[in-house]
């Protein structure tokens, strides 16, 4: 009986995870086959042409710009806003209160962010549709991603670390800073792998707030347009499938990079402290 | 090229947004426009409403439109002008057999009055019809012109939003029928005469073929630089006219 | 008065600690408050434009959510077919996607080698990078002729395929939340369960999971998340019907595809619906956050 | 190295076979006892450390065997052998042969079988974050046995054998999380035996107790002496003494020696042995 | 309850003083040791449930003090009120005075200050997941010392000091969670000592540790009383009597008894303690 309920569980797993497999290699393989065809090096350093027959240089740049600005904002904020959650508050009304708040965040259709941005940043305080816009409005989109899973990643930090530090007679700061967050960054990470995807992946947050301005940015204030919001633009307006493709092959390996190297600068910090 | 000229012009930068079925069209005129004028023009696709929006509100100096203008749109000052037609054509799967309708059929599709393909003299078999959304430019025309209103609208009909999810759609179903504006026909889809008369820039020009609409520029009265006339009346001009032509549209004269 | 003694006794390398520390705890806060701000401005963003049609037009609010006839050019607005069909395609989704993506992220953590989770993993990550239009596209292209010829339809565009195409979105913010989550669960316990003689299984089931049900539950309100706030591949797969569903093979409308579907071209009136139509979403969104935290509290004790 | 401990082994016997013919009243009574668990020639290498060197016991049904040595010498290591819970850990290589009731712990691969016939008690209190009754009754759930009434049987009677019932009596619904350290260990053993193991082995299981508790935890191990193989790690000399029939003297991954915990207490042959068991204190 | 206590220790003194009469000698070598911490009724509660009843102690400067009482009679959470260490528990509440070097502890809020003179260490060893030289060299390090050569020296004599030297010398740039049990207890003490605090806490510091190991412990106890304050809890009799000056018998959060090590184990004046400390062995 319960070896049975074993093998059933055991073979729900293996069939899960093949299914997520197939799934991925479903995706990655349809975008690769339909796109591939179109991938040049003109393609990929180009500059956009309306008349067709142009690359995606400018897109390319907006996008690296976005994720960074988006990260570099949203990530020390998500983080502490983590820290305040786990390490400083008492569990009571406020923090149910922010946790509530973040959690109802992530349920909200990026539309309506966009919305929210086109009104708020763009307008009222005078941004224009801009690179930065949108930045902003991506880091609230993303803020409650960082914020939850840095939680996660603090509960797992035995007390016992903490401790351990506080009664050496350290803050609570140096404590965090040498200790806790050291060995809470795999569970950080994750969290801003996967917050890159969420901004990468967004469209219509950004067309709202960014625009779809096919140049190269000159300043973050300018309106540009990103990867995904070309492919958008492309599949919603033209049908355009192969060329949506071939742009999602470069943001498959545009991410690719960034994942790899957040894992390897994710080896070298526990390689720091853990050696 | 944009880039390059962008910080080195007399700093006049146009800033246009609206449209998504009027944006490729004005990036096109843009882009020839800026090699002959080094004017920097921004264009943003990003709805109708949301550049009619932007110019009323001044984020953008003029606003796209693939729909008229609402009252209260009007009333707060906008300015229109007529850059280009854009002709509506109905399409199916390539596999359909049929190639003809008459426009009192083409009702009788998107109103649910008629449902199988063989009462058309097609293959036995279900049609799909496939609308845009409620407030597309492109709808409002289409309905206008073939005469239903948006309640009539047989209530299964698969909605898209912009030319390219149709054309999608129809391309995958062999049920399905749908319209397009004339730029994307190509030929992963098929495409209907309606009262024997195929779907061409001359046949609108000539009013023998009726699915058509207008592409609008909306500025605000008084708010028009000069620049920004300038590129207006570029577009009105004989070159202009010629370039929106061979990117699809109908010519205004 | 005992502020008076402190500030002789604290020395000043100290001082500086405990003002830093004060600092950092009052600018941790802040950070704390910002998501809590945005949250407010977006509601009350939200609320001011979604309610000025009820409050100012004179529209009943009961016949918005009961409505079933939505034709904003005739001036109709009733989305109750949207609240269904949002409802049947949440919870669809997290049918299909909670299990597939649990166990995915149990099967990584637990079972798989060393090596081969190193390859899948990041793969997974992968897909969490990939724009909802792919999605979409993927769907339209694949998902949507495969249930049509498979259940003989005359369109594939369907509640079913939005299940699916959402179940697949969750996947990878589920799988890697609740990978970390289980994978920090502390060896003790492993070793405790497995030295009493229960099999892998068992220990998985009985002890490693419940010891990381906090990240689990983590892991499925950001995936759900996720699941409810998609538009774009939601739009090409769900054929956006206006008809409440009573099969999964209908095509349907879910709320959120409603308003990214007619935001762009809507004005006035319409335009405020779309925001009304954003406030029910909202607190559909705030019920399922409600019930999740009353279960996870529930299997808390 | 290890060469050495075998002709040691094997000396040792040598010299029981002269004791027994003295002892034949003792013999009988050693007789009856079958030997349980068979180690022969145990090496392990954490990845290319080398943790055990060639050790090689005999260990009797139903006595205790009490296994001594420094910090760091691999008792734990060896304990952890013998249920095979060195199998979790990456990169741990063994050789030789490990026996229990004729059976090759590590040719046969039913570990859930041997783990369930071999329970555990370890040297850091484990719990798990549920209620205290939820720990006891989680092995034998498990099993499959559902009945209330004897699952609270069970508990009960398991938490009266680890000396903790009358403490947690009044609050076994609440987290085992929450009790002291002590408290934890005890109910860490009740939840051992609440599976009725064959052979129970304890990683320095008092080393957290009070004297009381710990003498309450002794009694038990005697008393339990009767129905179980006990094998018990601890660097208490005077534990050892008190409770166990034979004692193994580790050092440096290999045995010094193994015999009669009187003898090694009193006559150890090594001495290196005597060194160590003389800084008697504690 | 609390006020038995308090008859109790006032009782103490007055005999006290009588010996004092007789034992002139004595007297002035105890005299020179001024009082260091100075407990004054206090209770502590872990939300509703109280865990400590109107505790009250003398604790002199280079003495060593030893708490010893059955498992879960409130001795890890005395020892963790001298550090403020249940400053991080949820919902502790605490009642009553203590001073260290007449400074009451709660009433100062320079925790740093005190924890930097109050050094700890804990019953289960909890060292950071760093390399050994960077658990030792954490406390040092977070006070601002940067220079490598004084830092690689305070290293060493503090893994000397904790008896782990020789054994962990080689690998010091290795992770501290890769030792044994004991081992990791030890770098423990190393990491505490490396902060040279007038007051050292140690929470049972010894009880996952083999007798030799344990010994050097106990001679560097012995060794640091010259400078250091040392407050420590353990289970073992003879430990306390070994190392201690004065002792203190927790009881279900009361102290039942404190006075000189030697009348506790020898001529008890409660019943209670000598019930407890003749059930000795260990
Ligand atoms: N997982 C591991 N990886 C590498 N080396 C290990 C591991 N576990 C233990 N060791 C090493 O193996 C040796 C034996 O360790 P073990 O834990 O068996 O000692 P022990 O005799 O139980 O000591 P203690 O009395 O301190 O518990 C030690 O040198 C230790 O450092
Ligand atoms: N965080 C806590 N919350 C609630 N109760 C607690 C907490 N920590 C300890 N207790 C309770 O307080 C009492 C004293 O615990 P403490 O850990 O001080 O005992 P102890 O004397 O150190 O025992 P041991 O010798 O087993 O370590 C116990 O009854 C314990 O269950
Ligand atoms: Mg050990
Ligand atoms: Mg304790
Ligand atoms: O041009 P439309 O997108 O409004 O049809």
């Amino acid at each position: 009986m319960r070896q049975l309920k074993d093998y059933v569980l055991r073979g729900l797993l293996w069939l899960s995870v093949l299914l997520s497999v197939a799934v991925l290699v479903m995706i990655v393989g349809y975008i690769f086959v339909k796109g591939m065809n179109l991938i040049s090096f003109e393609f990929i350093f180009g500059d956009y042409s309306p008349t067709g027959g142009g690359g995606i240089w400018p897109m390319i740049v907006t996008t690296i710009y976005t994720i960074i600005i988006s990260l570099v904002i949203a990530t020390p904020i998500g983080i502490l806003a983590a820290l305040y959650l786990q390490e400083y508050a008492k569990q009571g009304r406020l923090v149910k209160l922010i946790r509530f708040a973040t959690e109802s965040l992530t349920g909200i259709p990026s539309i309506i962010y966009g919305l929210f941005g086109a009104v708020f940043f763009v307008t009222t305080l005078k941004m224009g549709m801009s690179i930065i816009a949108a930045s902003l409005t991506l880091t609230i989109i993303v803020l409650p991603v960082i914020i939850r899973t840095t939680e996660e990643a603090l509960k797992t930090v035995p007390q016992s670390y903490r401790e351990g530090s506080l009664a050496l007679g350290t803050t609570k700061l140096q404590t965090l800073y040498k200790v806790i967050l050291p060995s809470a960054m795999p569970g950080i990470l994750s969290g801003i792998i996967l917050s890159i995807g969420r901004i990468v992946g967004e469209s219509a947050a950004i067309f709202l707030t960014a625009g779809t301005v096919a140049a190269l940015p000159e300043s973050l204030f300018s309106s540009a347009r990103t990867l995904t919001v070309h492919s958008y633009l492309v599949t919603q307006e033209s049908g355009d499938i192969e060329l949506a493709a071939a742009v999602g092959i470069v943001l498959i390996v545009i991410i690719l990079g960034i994942n790899i190297s957040a894992t390897l600068i994710s080896k070298k910090l526990n390689k720091a402290t853990n050696k | 090229d944009s880039s390059t000229q962008a910080s080195g012009n007399n700093g006049s930068t146009i800033a246009i947004s609206g449209s998504t079925s009027v944006g490729p069209l004005a990036e096109k005129l843009a882009a020839k426009y800026s090699e002959q004028d080094n004017a920097n023009i921004e264009i943003n696709q990003i709805g109708s409403s949301a550049g009619i929006t932007n110019a009323i509100n001044g984020v953008s100096e003029i606003g796209m439109s693939s729909r008229d203008l609402k009252e209260e749109e009007q009333a707060s000052g906008l300015q229109e002008v007529v850059i280009a037609y854009d002709g509506i054509v109905v399409v199916t799967h390539p596999t359909n057999q049929v190639k003809n309708l008459t426009l009192e059929q083409v009702k009788q599709i998107f109103t649910g009055e008629v449902t199988n393909w063989k009462e058309l003299g097609g293959d036995d078999m279900e049609i799909v019809v496939v609308s845009r959304e409620d407030g597309s430019g492109s709808r409002d025309a289409f309905q206008e012109i073939v005469d239903y209103s948006s309640g009539e609208l047989v209530k299964s009909s698969i909605i898209a939003s912009g030319n390219g999810n149709i054309k999608t759609t129809v391309a995958n179903n062999k049920h399905a029928v749908g319209f397009i504006s004339f730029e994307y026909i190509d030929e992963t889809i098929s495409t209907i005469d309606i009262n024997g008369v195929k779907a061409t820039a001359e046949n609108v020009l000539e009013q023998n073929y009726k699915l058509s609409r207008p592409f609008l520029f909306v500025y605000k009265e008084g708010k028009l630089t000069d620049a920004g006339q300038n590129f207006i009346d570029f577009i009105l001009s004989e070159d202009g006219q010629r370039i929106a032509a061979e990117a699809g549209a109908i010519p205004v004269k | 008065m005992s502020i008076q003694t402190n500030s002789v006794e604290i020395g000043k390398a100290n001082k500086r600690k405990y003002f830093l520390e004060k600092v950092s705890s009052r600018v941790f806060l802040i950070c704390a408050l910002l998501s809590v701000i945005s949250l407010l401005l977006i509601i009350g963003f939200v609320f001011y434009k979604g309610s000025h049609p009820f409050l100012v037009e004179g529209y009943s609010f009961i016949d918005f959510i009961f409505g079933t006839d939505w034709v904003p050019s005739e001036d109709k607005f009733g989305i109750f077919p949207m609240i269904v069909a949002s409802i049947f395609a949440t919870i669809g989704a997290l049918i299909i996607g909670v299990p597939v993506g649990l166990f995915t992220a149990i099967f990584l953590a637990e079972i798989a080698s060393k090596r081969l989770a190193k390859i899948i993993s990041p793969a997974i990550q992968l897909l969490a990078g990939i724009p909802s239009v792919l999605y979409g596209v993927f769907g339209l292209a694949i998902i949507v002729p495969f249930l049509q010829n498979t259940f003989g339809l005359a369109k594939g565009q369907s509640l079913l395929a939005v299940i699916l195409v959402l179940a697949i979105m969750m996947l990878p913010t589920i799988v890697t939340v609740a990978e970390t989550a289980i994978r920090a669960v502390p060896n003790t316990y492993r070793e405790g369960s497995l030295a009493l003689g229960v099999s892998q299984i068992g220990t998985i089931f009985k002890v490693v999971v419940p010891a990381a049900k906090s990240g689990i539950m983590t892991a499925i309100v950001l995936g759900l998340g996720r699941a409810i706030g998609e538009t774009m591949a939601v739009i090409l797969v769900a054929g956006n019907s206006l008809i409440v569903p009573t099969s999964l093979t209908d095509s349907v409308r879910p709320l959120t595809t409603n308003i990214a579907l007619e935001m762009g071209y809507a004005a006035g009136t319409h335009q405020e619906m779309l925001f009304a139509t954003g406030i029910v979403l909202f607190s559909f969104i705030l019920i399922l956050n409600f019930v999740l935290a009353k279960i996870s509290a529930k299997g808390g004790n | 190295m290890s060469t050495a401990v075998m002709e040691r082994s094997e000396s040792l016997v040598m010299e029981e076979n002269q004791t027994v013919k003295v002892q034949s009243q003792m013999e009988i009574k050693r007789e009856e006892k079958a030997s349980k668990i068979t180690v022969k020639d145990l090496n392990l290498f954490y990845g290319e450390k080398q943790a055990l060197y060639g050790v090689s016991l005999n260990i009797r049904e139903k006595e205790v065997t009490a296994l001594i040595g420094p910090s760091g010498c691999g008792k734990s290591t060896f304990l952890r052998t013998l249920n095979r819970m060195n199998d979790l850990i990456d990169g741990v290589k063994i050789t030789g042969d490990i026996m229990i009731d004729r059976e090759n712990v590590y040719k046969n691969n039913d570990v859930i079988k041997l783990r369930t016939k071999v329970g555990m008690v370890f040297q850091k209190p484990n719990l798990f974050p549920m209620s205290i009754y939820d720990n006891v009754a989680y092995g034998p759930r498990m099993q499959g046995i559902k009945n209330k009434k004897e699952l609270n049987q069970i508990v009960e009677e398991s938490l009266k054998g680890a000396a903790i019932w009358d403490e947690v009596k009044d609050r076994l619904k609440s987290s085992a999380l929450g009790l002291s350290g002590g408290q934890q260990q005890r109910v860490c053993i009740a939840r051992a035996i609440a599976m009725k193991p064959d052979v129970i082995l304890m990683d320095e299981p008092t080393s957290a107790l009070d004297p009381i508790s710990t003498l309450k935890v002794e009694e038990l191990i005697t008393n339990m002496k009767k129905d179980y193989t006990i094998v018990i790690v601890t660097h208490n000399m005077q534990q050892a003494a008190r409770i166990s029939d034979k004692t193994a003297f580790f050092l440096n991954g290999e045995v010094v020696e193994f015999d009669d915990t009187d003898t090694i207490f009193s006559t150890p042959s090594d001495q290196r042995t005597e060194d160590y068991v003389t800084g008697r204190f504690g």
